[in-house]
């Protein structure tokens, strides 16, 4: 175990991967030279030099056609796309390809490749650059998502989807990059994609959450369990496929749920996992499952107001406390 | 003054040239009266007309290249080598298709072949292509990527991203435009500011050259010549074949923005007919021998059709198969 | 009243609004010389001229962009995209743009726009031709979304959107094109966006449709129906703004819930219903809401198995009984 | 030899130019410094270093023009008309913000300036650019329509796709590159296949030209020349403006990758000092005059911070308001 951030477990999962399978390969926007955007590939290029690390002209549809192209060329490619907001230029690629190949060509190929984006708001970037896309990609069957809370996860997804022979999206938090915690050192530690962790145990409520909805999560229940409300915090980890025996094993013992999603609140991957419960649980339900959810507007630049639009500590400790009084 | 064909290429592949195109359209052909009699469904684009640009290229390129196409793509991936009765099970949605059915007229694949796909989305190849020719050149292989396409593809942004990206990462990518002058109703000086379409790569710095898509052995000597240039410079090559669909876009089109006279000119350069007299001037096959390559790929045509015919449907199972890995 | 078919009444909404408004315009891939892919801008060319009717390039991104910036600029610009597959490729400029300019420039400007396009599946054009996309348009905040079920409908929304102010995702079925139906000839007729419709009063269960489902859900009640099980349709016409209240009335009344989408399962819209009745009916609901789902796989093309990928008539009919015996 | 200044424009209008360019040269120091104090947050694209583009295009514009542009468009607005505090106060994040703090620094707009907007995807803003050009000619407005970008959105599919449009739709716009070598941190050489920006318009039949960015006076007069060349011919028209930023690509920036002696060749190119000798030495100005205009624009923008710290926060019911009309 050694302290890191998730930047620097990120940079090292990409490190141990390629040291390992010289099949993997990476590129983006300024990755190589300019070490990346968030610096999330820093060190890469020196390491592994022009081939394995490439720069890429401002073409997003085409980062990922290529990465589609070389994976069914045999490579274990990993692309960045600079933010999840530009991925919106390449849904062709990712949904009409990507997702599909496998599928519409009889099973005659395989993708094994990943896509790395940065996502979500809270740094003032505007309706552009604050996106929470994350329910796109759950949507589309063929792909998996995974979204890591925390560097272990992060080191451990991140492996784990390099070496998946399905084609993942896999999204990191932008205001999670410079966050601490214990990884483990083992080259062979890996975090299984689709397989959700109890973060933190308890016994009233359980609170869905991933990436830093989780890690608000944890400091709502922090909060509550002062005033004597035991919640259980559950991350989701991946989000496709989604690990629904976990999410129903711990509402089945709490009776009660809160989904906590940064992306907008209508259709959003909430619903999903609300229903799931409802469906399954409704009988032992105590009360309805409560939604926090990012508001159903274009981010807005100003921080007054942005802070509104995206869940806090507050708005999920009001939700729990609803919840424990079987309120809507 | 035309090559003599025997400078060209030996006897026996000048006529396996006129038994791929007959075998090509005589494929199409009859989709086409299995779609008349609703054994084929969907939509379903036919090559007939455009023979010569898929069997020239083919004949050009070594085996072990990629191809990779669009959505008009029986002719290729039979010309490849796929076997015509398995592709015709994957029209008909059989369980022994060339995709197990999941695919269709579509998206014909077979890594076996290196035939790396047809594509539905209008330029959705363009990436891939080069994708696919990184992975080669990392690997030190001996292989280049013939990426197919059509002249309404060209207006696409992964067009330009794609032939940007491919000079500058110096892929070995060959670009093949078959340009029969309409993307479905609309002609081609109606969707390009530069109609002339192989001029479009000046903006790339990446060579290319227009041929006559009609003449087998124009566009297997451009692809040959392309194709080296591409294995020994490992840089793109763009190369503008104009050729010309005789049926509407899909079979659902009746075609009727085209003129009759338009039409009448572009059958008067029917590849088919114009190689055949060329094989009998030049004295390299009389009509006997044609007469018999001609029922021999009618009765691989005939046997495809009753393969299909009496295969099976996938199971219900097999939806949820080939999804993950 | 007269009988049209539902391609025609759009073409005739088109006709309307063109020559009622002189800033109504449209484009697209082959609208014009080729009067659409599907017929839909037959004879606009030869009644509206070049300047009116326009053939675009194939540039998805582009068409979009272009049709805001016209907007943007003062017209009510109607473009098409061939179908919702390739409104994949301008994912940009939907999501991006359209549905943020007006919000993230302060309310400075609006877009009356309508993007139209035809969507779902089930004619044998495998995964990249097959998608039913509605589910990404209606989770982007600043969108409207509308899908008739029926020609009148279709008029009349189309009426609506060319004259809204607000950017609107007009989307047509492939699948209903040919359907007949009766439709008001008054070139006043409109159908308020954001607007339910209940298509058949019933009792005992709600099922909850939109577009072709609504056609196979007014199948499926005829069938209940003659088992004595009373179903109210109720076609949801807009997607976006969701008319809530109309679901909870019905819901309110009939205590059950079937809602059927032609989309993916996973995170699609249904999630979003189902969600909103558990949330806001949980004591009175006397059966889980039950989806009735596009499955999570890519189309495949084969005709045997595509229909198992959609809903069908059947696969309602047995929902609706389910949740009359309570089960999930 | 270069031309006087005096044969080309007026006095007035050549100090205008001075003033217009050290305006937007203090403004963005003063966001700089105020972003260090965590008054302004979020990215911040400053545009020192390239002002001759923007006043020099403005200048040569009509009023009427649209002018529609991407992220690093302070000055672009400015220049405009946009009023410093209300840019300013904007940054901040303020509501009385040119975009009620709804924008940002990424996202200015005013209709009343004909100023469309600056958008923060890269090449969002090609699209658009054609659709107001659109609007303009079917109104038959006697109005073109400027659209700025860099050097790194010439990759992005939608320049493509729009060159191509603009020239086949015959729409009037004027395509404007401001080429600071620089994507973030990606050179222009390792991005684009032709380096030589405005060559890549070869394959739509679009005039093109390049122009020195660093000199207002040639600005001004290339865009003139063009801006009218687009006015009477109903075509469209591209230049590229070689330029430089001062600063990294945004605050966050350090700029390791550009070297010490290519960053100090630039400086010695600053356009401000450069256009200030040029000033005097043609007596256009003495220092006093220079001295004047520079304490008027630094009270300007001193005024603009002082509005926007002590302007109001939104409310927070707007977080609702301006989604839909
Ligand atoms: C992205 C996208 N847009 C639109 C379509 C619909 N479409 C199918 S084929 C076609 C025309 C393509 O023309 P061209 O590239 O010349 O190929 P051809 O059909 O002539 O072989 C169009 C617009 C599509 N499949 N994909
Ligand atoms: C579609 C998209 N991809 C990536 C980015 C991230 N990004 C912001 S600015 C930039 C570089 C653009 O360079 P250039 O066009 O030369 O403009 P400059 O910053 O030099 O003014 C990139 C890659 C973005 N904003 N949008
Ligand atoms: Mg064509
Ligand atoms: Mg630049």
């Amino acid at each position: 175990m050694s302290e890191m951030n998730y930047r620097d477990a990120l940079n090292l999962a990409l490190k141990e991967e390629m040291r390992r399978d010289p099949s993997v390969v990476t590129w983006g926007e300024d990755v190589a030279l300019y070490e990346g955007s968030f610096k999330v590939t820093r060190g890469l290029l020196a390491e592994f030099g022009e081939e394995r690390v490439k720069d890429t002209p401002i073409s997003e549809n085409t980062i990922v056609g290529v990465t589609v192209g070389a994976a069914m060329g045999g490579l274990r490619p990993v692309a960045e796309l600079m933010t999840v907001n530009f991925a919106l230029l390449a849904m062709d690629q990712i949904v009409n390809h990507m997702s599909k190949a496998r599928y519409m060509f009889g099973g005659q190929t395989f993708l094994p490749m990943v896509i790395r984006m940065p996502g979500g708001g809270g740094s003032q970037l505007g309706a552009q650059h604050s996106q929470s896309l994350e329910t796109f990609f759950m949507h589309c069957p063929g792909l998996r998502v995974a979204y890591p809370a925390t560097p272990a996860d992060a080191k451990g997804l991140l492996k784990s989807a390099i070496r998946d022979n399905n084609p993942v999206i896999f999204l990191e938090h932008e205001l999670l990059y410079n966050s601490k915690g214990e990884v483990p050192e083992d080259p062979e530690f890996l975090v299984p994609l689709g397989k959700a962790d109890v973060k933190r145990p308890g016994e009233q409520v359980t609170i869905v959450a991933y990436a830093r909805m989780t890690v608000l999560a944890l400091q709502a229940a922090e909060e509550l369990a002062k005033e004597g409300i035991s919640c259980e915090v559950l991350d989701l980890r991946s989000l496709a496929p989604l690990d629904e025996p976990a999410i129903l094993a711990s509402v089945g013992k709490t009776g009660r749920a809160v989904v906590v999603e940064e992306c907008w609140r209508t259709c959003g991957l909430g619903a999903e996992i609300a229903t799931r419960i409802f469906e399954n649980c409704f009988d032992s339900l105590q009360a309805p499952v409560r939604r926090v959810s990012g508001l159903d507007v274009p981010m807005p630049y100003s921080r007054k107001i942005e802070k509104l639009c995206i869940p806090q500590k507050e708005t999920i400790v009001q939700a729990v406390k609803a919840v424990m009084q079987g309120k809507y | 003054m035309e090559t003599k064909l025997r400078i060209v290429l030996p006897d026996q592949q000048l006529l396996k040239l006129y038994e791929q195109m007959f075998l090509a359209r005589e494929f199409e052909e009859r989709c086409a009266e299995q779609y008349t009699k609703g054994h084929i469904t969907g939509f379903l684009h036919l090559y007939s007309g455009q023979e010569a640009v898929a069997v020239g290229a083919t004949a050009a390129l070594h085996r072990d290249d990629y191809i990779i196409s669009a959505y008009r793509e029986h002719a290729q991936a039979i010309v490849r080598g796929a076997e015509p009765k398995r592709v015709m099970a994957e029209l008909f949605g059989k369980a022994t298709g060339i995709c197990k059915g999941k695919g269709g007229s579509m998206h014909l694949f077979d890594p076996a072949l290196n035939f790396m796909g047809g594509y539905a989305i209008v330029g959705g190849q363009f990436p891939i292509s080069l994708g696919l020719a990184f992975a080669s050149r990392y690997r030190g292989e001996d292989r280049i990527t013939a990426c197919f396409f059509g002249d309404g593809a060209v207006n696409q942004g992964t067009f330009h991203e794609s032939l940007n990206w491919a000079r500058l990462w110096e892929l070995p990518v060959l670009f093949v435009c078959e340009n029969n002058f309409y993307g479905i109703g609309t002609e081609v000086h109606r969707s390009s500011a530069l109609a002339n379409i192989h001029k479009r790569t000046c903006g790339y710095d990446i060579p290319s050259e227009k041929v006559d898509g009609m003449d087998v052995i124009a566009v297997y000597k451009a692809v040959k010549y392309a194709a080296e240039k591409v294995r020994e410079s490992g840089l793109p090559y763009f190369i503008e074949a104009t050729t010309y669909r005789f049926r509407g876009h899909s079979m659902s089109d009746p075609g009727k923005y085209r003129s009759a006279a338009e039409h009448e000119l572009w059958k008067s350069r029917d590849p088919l007919p114009n190689y055949a007299r060329r094989l009998t001037e030049e004295g390299i096959a009389d009509r006997k021998v044609l007469d018999a390559i001609e029922a021999r790929c009618k009765a691989r045509v005939e046997e495809a059709v009753q393969f299909a015919e009496q295969s099976p449907w996938p199971e219900d199972e097999q939806v949820w198969e080939d999804i993950y890995v």
